[in-house]
């Protein structure tokens, strides 16, 4: 993917000694490439001239799988994409599922995704911010951030029994009611949040090594984010007002108020300021959430056998890491004829090339962790 | 102490040593090492004639001679990095070219 | 007694390891012996009880100029160059060079043998504490008598460090950054 | 008697103290750095919200030990194509380097291997920059990328941050009009003040320079974990890696106690000239004997036996140290009952107490480099470079200058404290113009330098 390394047009002699440029193998096994991914760099001193992803590592085939697997008994294994936002993925899938199905989930079922579907967002980002900022060389904010993700984790766990690959909906609503005190839960958390949110801020946003390291680093504008596909933060941070829980709203989006961060120079410090506000906006929309989750029931009419009519559906939803898509195609029978995916993860590494280029080895560093991307995503 | 003697053969044998150093090896750099060797070898009389005479004099020329050192190891190196950069070669007898 | 002790101690890791780097393939090893050889020697400054100096050959010899050596040696890859790097002791300039040093050697040890009561082998030093505390007579010494040389050789120094910079930086390099 | 033996033992009479310093310092220095390793962990551990080593004794206590046969038993690894030799030297290098330069410092009015060295912050300084040689040379035979990388990064760093550092020593020098180390703690008795109040910009710049010269964040790009993996030591292992790890952490309380004997009075105690704080000098055996106390507290906590009796253990030692600070005062006491006869340890006061301060003064910098670790995040190269070359070398240029100007001030007649102020200020009003003007160029190059690199392909 990206540029190879052959088509850089760089003179020779334009490196260090005139000598030949360094190729330097960064993955699949390395403390900050986030997973299995392995990034040829060619380098110049520590200069960047070029880089060559190499992926797959972690193909588990996801996609051909569902077509072996009934409706049902595919859901399950999206969670295994993106994992550190299982509860994302199964929200696409389903609502995917149910699209194709011409079915509705309850208001009170809507309501509860879109609450988990929040707090996932948030247990994302604070994923992504941890180790955005260990691959900076702050150790601290890590642990911060995984003694808040250990609350929503332990929400999930009270609800449906799983922490990390959590299978939370069903096609058609939720299998299970909110537990007593889930919403005591949900408020405690939020009301806290905001608190630990300004924690990260201390330590990070004022630093001036921090800026030093993001400002102007790994600058993706809005049309190269555009012409890539590149979408969530990263596109949000080059200025696009694009999120589509706006755009073209989901579960139950519509009902609340919030706003959609933007940036200005679409580089890794903007990204990090988008990321930081969306969690503030997450817990808003959590809060406004729990204030009155409707009575009703939380299944939709599905039947035991789900068998869609023949026919073709795209839904997308905006995942913490962008725009998550689920094309199926359905032939009738019980069980897909194709699935295709759009994992944010995978257009968005796309323009890790773009932006490395001319910055050194320590920036790969930064922009692969600014780019947020999770490896069972990108290889499915 | 003991007799300067002792001290005229250590330096002795070092700057022979290092005149071999010049004369046999083809890298530049091995041959830059022999000289700053040769440099030393002198530093030990210098030293050795101070102490025996109790006059700083000898350090003050030995520190200036650390000093030339420096000062030839720095402009000889980057001649090695210019001419490595043209050349792609460090060897003696493979720089036979007045001028590139 | 500790004197002779630590000079053949010094002394013999001094030849043995200028020896090894005259002859030793590798232009890393080379490197490596000749700073064992100036730290020896800083021994033996050491030992003749110039402190400062044997710290400046520790400080700027093995510190600075043998880092410098150190540095240049990995940027310009000598394992390419490695195979073609032989000790040619068929070399007749090698015969003629130790020979005629070696026959000066020989000289000096026949006729300091010969020279009556003020020889090399007789022990007729200056006392210790003339020289001692060595840095401030050192200092002193620098800094009257040899102000002007001392003045020439920073000059020298830094006519050297331009003259280096110059020469390796990359003019292409230089261009665009 | 045998000659030899004769010698041998003259010898030994002569140099009785120095030898003991120094086999003290072989056997004791790997352990104690073994210890700061345990202390950072859980340093890092309280400040991150979580408990940090717990297994190995209670509260970890034993966990360097244990650590330490880990990595001796561990298999050895030499890459194939590494370069066999050097691969060995290279830890060594930097371990023998550490070690080596710690003999010149005073730990103590009478804890000191070269005594009556008087070069001593030379050779400190001196020697301890051979250690990276071994660094240098170790990611060179390593014959892997990272490591020559982290050797490239670690070599331009150590180089422009020396230079820095040593200005800045240059200022305490100035103050102290000495090179020896003792010499250097004496005149800060005698200026009644600790240089760090008097050139505090010195201080700043030796405090910034020595971090980076350890490789310790937020300069450790070296070996930067989540760059370069582990920089130089990518292929070492097993008791190789610890002799590195063991040099690193020799090689910080070298530099804390060069600043601690240049900046903050050596092993004075605080005031060590205002008489009413005499009682200061009975508090190392006091903080040494409440650790006692905390400890036998903290006993009957543990959840297994053995930890119990371990923590019982500490106790005692804690005592029995406490005990042997406090017992030239005891005598005192027994004196004037009229008990002890002639027995006196007062000569041992300076000494004891003199090596707690030094120590505590080590501590409290090796502290601050940890709590900068756990802080900030790690510079990028070229903005390590700018940092040394363009702001804290031309800043310690002018300090150097700024101290001789006071001293000459003072030398004329004006009050010490006039003069330090007055030319702090030239000093501050330099370092805001440096840190200005490096800000304005750096904007205008970035916004010129990234755009045609990053769309060139």
């Amino acid at each position: 993917m990206g540029n190879t390394l052959q088509d850089d047009a760089l003179p020779n002699n334009n490196t260090l000694l005139g000598a030949d440029e360094l190729v330097l193998n960064m993955g699949p096994q390395h403390p900050s490439t986030h997973g299995v991914l392995r990034v040829k760099l060619k380098l110049d001193g520590e200069r960047v001239r070029g880089t060559e992803c190499v992926i797959g590592y972690l193909h588990r085939g996801v996609e051909k799988i569902a077509e072996n697997r009934t409706y049902q008994q595919f859901a399950p294994y999206v969670d295994r994409m993106d994992y550190v936002a299982a509860v994302s993925n199964g929200l696409g899938y389903c609502e995917a599922v149910e699209k194709l199905l011409n079915v509705e989930a309850p208001p009170r079922a809507r309501v509860i995704r879109t609450i988990l579907t929040e707090l996932q967002r948030i247990a994302s980002h604070l994923v992504w911010l941890g180790t955005h900022a260990l691959d900076i060389g702050a150790l601290t904010p890590l642990f911060y951030c995984m003694r808040e993700r250990e609350e929503i984790l332990k929400i999930f766990e009270k609800y449906c029994g799983a922490r990390l690959t959590t299978h939370a909906f069903r096609i058609g609503g939720l299998q299970y009611e909110a537990y007593d005190g889930f919403e005591k839960d949900v408020e405690r958390f939020c009301l806290d949040f905001e608190r630990r949110i300004q924690e990260y801020v201390d330590l990070l946003t004022g630093n001036s090594i921090w800026i030093g390291r993001t400002r102007n680093v790994g600058i993706l504008n809005a049309a190269d984010c555009i012409a890539l596909g590149a979408s969530g933060p990263i596109l949000r941070a080059a200025g696009v007002k694009w999120d589509l829980r706006k755009a073209q709203p989901y579960a139950a989006y519509d009902q609340y108020k919030f706003e959609i961060p933007v940036g200005t120079n679409g580089d890794t410090y903007d990204r990090y300021m988008v990321r930081i506000e969306e969690m503030r906006q997450s817990r808003l929309i959590c809060l406004q959430a729990i204030e009155k989750i409707p009575e009703g029931a939380i299944m939709g009419k599905v039947g035991k056998v789900i068998k869609p009519p023949a026919g073709e559906v795209y839904h997308s939803i905006e995942a913490p890491k962008g725009i998550l898509g689920y094309y199926i195609v359905s032939d009738g029978g019980t069980q897909p004829y194709r699935v295709r995916i759009r994992p944010p993860s995978f257009i968005n590494l796309q323009a890790l090339d773009k932006m490395v280029r001319g910055h050194l080895v320590a920036d790969v560093v930064a922009i692969i962790g600014t780019l947020d991307i999770v490896l069972g995503e990108v290889d499915r | 102490m003991m007799s300067p003697a002792h001290y005229l053969f250590l330096s002795l044998a070092l700057f022979l040593i290092g005149c071999v150093g010049v004369v046999t090896r083809r890298n530049v750099i091995v041959v830059l090492m022999s000289i700053e060797l040769i440099l030393n070898a002198v530093n030990i009389n210098l030293v050795l004639f101070s102490r025996i005479f109790g006059d700083a004099a000898g350090q003050v020329f030995a520190l200036f001679i650390i000093a030339d050192a420096a000062a030839e190891a720095a402009v000889g190196l980057g001649i090695i990095i210019a001419f490595f950069r043209n050349r792609e070669t460090v060897l003696a007898d493979e720089m036979d070219l007045l001028k590139w | 007694m500790l004197d002779s002790i630590l000079f053949y101690f010094f002394g013999g890791i001094a030849v043995i390891g200028a020896a090894l780097m005259v002859t030793s393939r590798n232009a890393i090893h080379s490197a490596v012996f000749l700073i064992t050889t100036l730290l020896a020697t800083a021994g033996i400054f050491l030992q003749l009880g110039a402190e400062f100096l044997f710290i400046a050959q520790i400080i700027l010899y093995v510190g600075g100029i043998m880092v410098l050596f150190i540095f240049v040696i990995m940027l310009v890859r000598l394992d390419v160059a490695l195979h073609h790097i032989r000790f040619r002791m068929k070399n007749l300039v090698v015969t003629i060079v130790i020979a005629v040093l070696g026959a000066e050697a020989g000289a000096i040890i026949y006729y300091a043998r010969k020279l009556p009561g003020q020889g090399l082998f007789i022990q007729n030093v200056a006392p210790a504490s003339n020289l001692t505390p060595n840095s401030e007579k050192l200092a002193q010494s620098l800094f009257t008598n040899y102000l002007l040389p001392f003045e020439i050789a920073s000059v020298l120094l830094l006519v050297a460090m331009v003259g280096a910079v110059v020469m390796a930086k990359n003019k292409k390099r230089s261009e665009d950054s | 008697m045998n000659p030899t033996l004769h010698a041998i033992l003259v010898f030994l009479q002569t140099w009785w103290v120095e030898l003991t310093c120094g086999v003290v310092i072989v056997a004791v220095v790997p352990l104690v750095a073994g210890y700061v390793v345990l202390v950072e962990r859980k340093l890092m551990a309280d400040m991150q919200a979580r408990l940090g080593p717990m297994r190995v004794g209670p509260h970890g206590l034993l966990q360097p030990i244990a650590d330490a046969v880990k990595l001796l038993i561990k298999e050895d690894i030499i890459p194939d194509e590494a370069d066999k030799f050097i691969f060995w030297l290279a830890p060594v290098i930097s371990m023998v380097a550490a070690l080596t330069s710690m003999g010149a410092i005073a730990f103590g009015p009478s804890f000191q291997v070269a005594r009556d060295i008087n070069i001593g912050i030379l050779f400190v300084l001196g020697v301890s920059s051979l250690g990276f040689l071994g660094i240098i040379l170790g990611g060179w035979a390593s014959n892997s990328h990272y490591s020559i990388l982290g050797a490239l990064r670690s070599t331009a760093q150590l180089v422009s941050y020396e230079t820095a550092g040593g200005l800045a020593i240059i200022s305490g020098l100035l103050l102290s009009g000495t090179l020896s180390i003792s010499g250097i703690v004496a005149a800060q008795e005698k200026h009644h003040v600790w240089f760090i109040f008097l050139a505090p910009v010195a201080a700043f710049i030796y405090l910034a320079a020595s971090i980076a010269e350890t490789n310790r964040a937020p300069f450790d790009l070296p070996e930067a974990e989540s760059e370069l993996v582990a920089g130089y030591m990518t292929e070492y292992s097993g008791f190789r890696w610890a002799l590195y790890f063991l040099g690193e952490y020799a090689n910080m309380i070298v530099v804390g106690s060069v600043a601690t004997t240049l900046f903050l009075g050596g092993w004075l105690r605080p005031f060590p000239n205002v008489h009413w704080l005499n009682w200061l000098d009975f508090l190392p055996a006091l903080i040494i004997a409440l650790i006692g106390v905390y400890s036998i507290y903290r006993a009957g906590k543990q959840p297994v036996k053995i930890q119990t009796g371990f923590m019982w253990a500490v106790a005692l030692a804690c005592f029995a140290v406490a005990f042997v600070f406090a017992a030239p005062w005891l005598i005192q006491l027994l004196h004037k009952f009229g008990l002890a006869g002639s027995l006196s340890l007062d000569f041992v006061i300076p000494g004891l107490n003199g090596a707690f301060w030094f120590l505590l003064k080590v501590s409290a910098y090796i502290y601050v480099f940890m709590w900068l670790r756990f802080t900030l995040p790690r510079y990028r190269f070229d903005q390590l470079m700018h940092l040394g070359w363009y702001i804290l070398i031309p800043l310690a240029i002018v300090n150097v200058f700024a101290v001789g100007v006071a001293m000459l001030l003072e030398a004329n007649g004006l009050n010490r404290w006039l003069a330090m102020i007055l030319t702090l200020i030239v000093v501050l009003a330099s370092a805001i113009f440096l840190v200005r003007w490096h800000d304005r160029r750096t904007e205008s190059a970035s916004t010129a330098s990234l755009a045609p690199d990053s769309y060139a392909g």
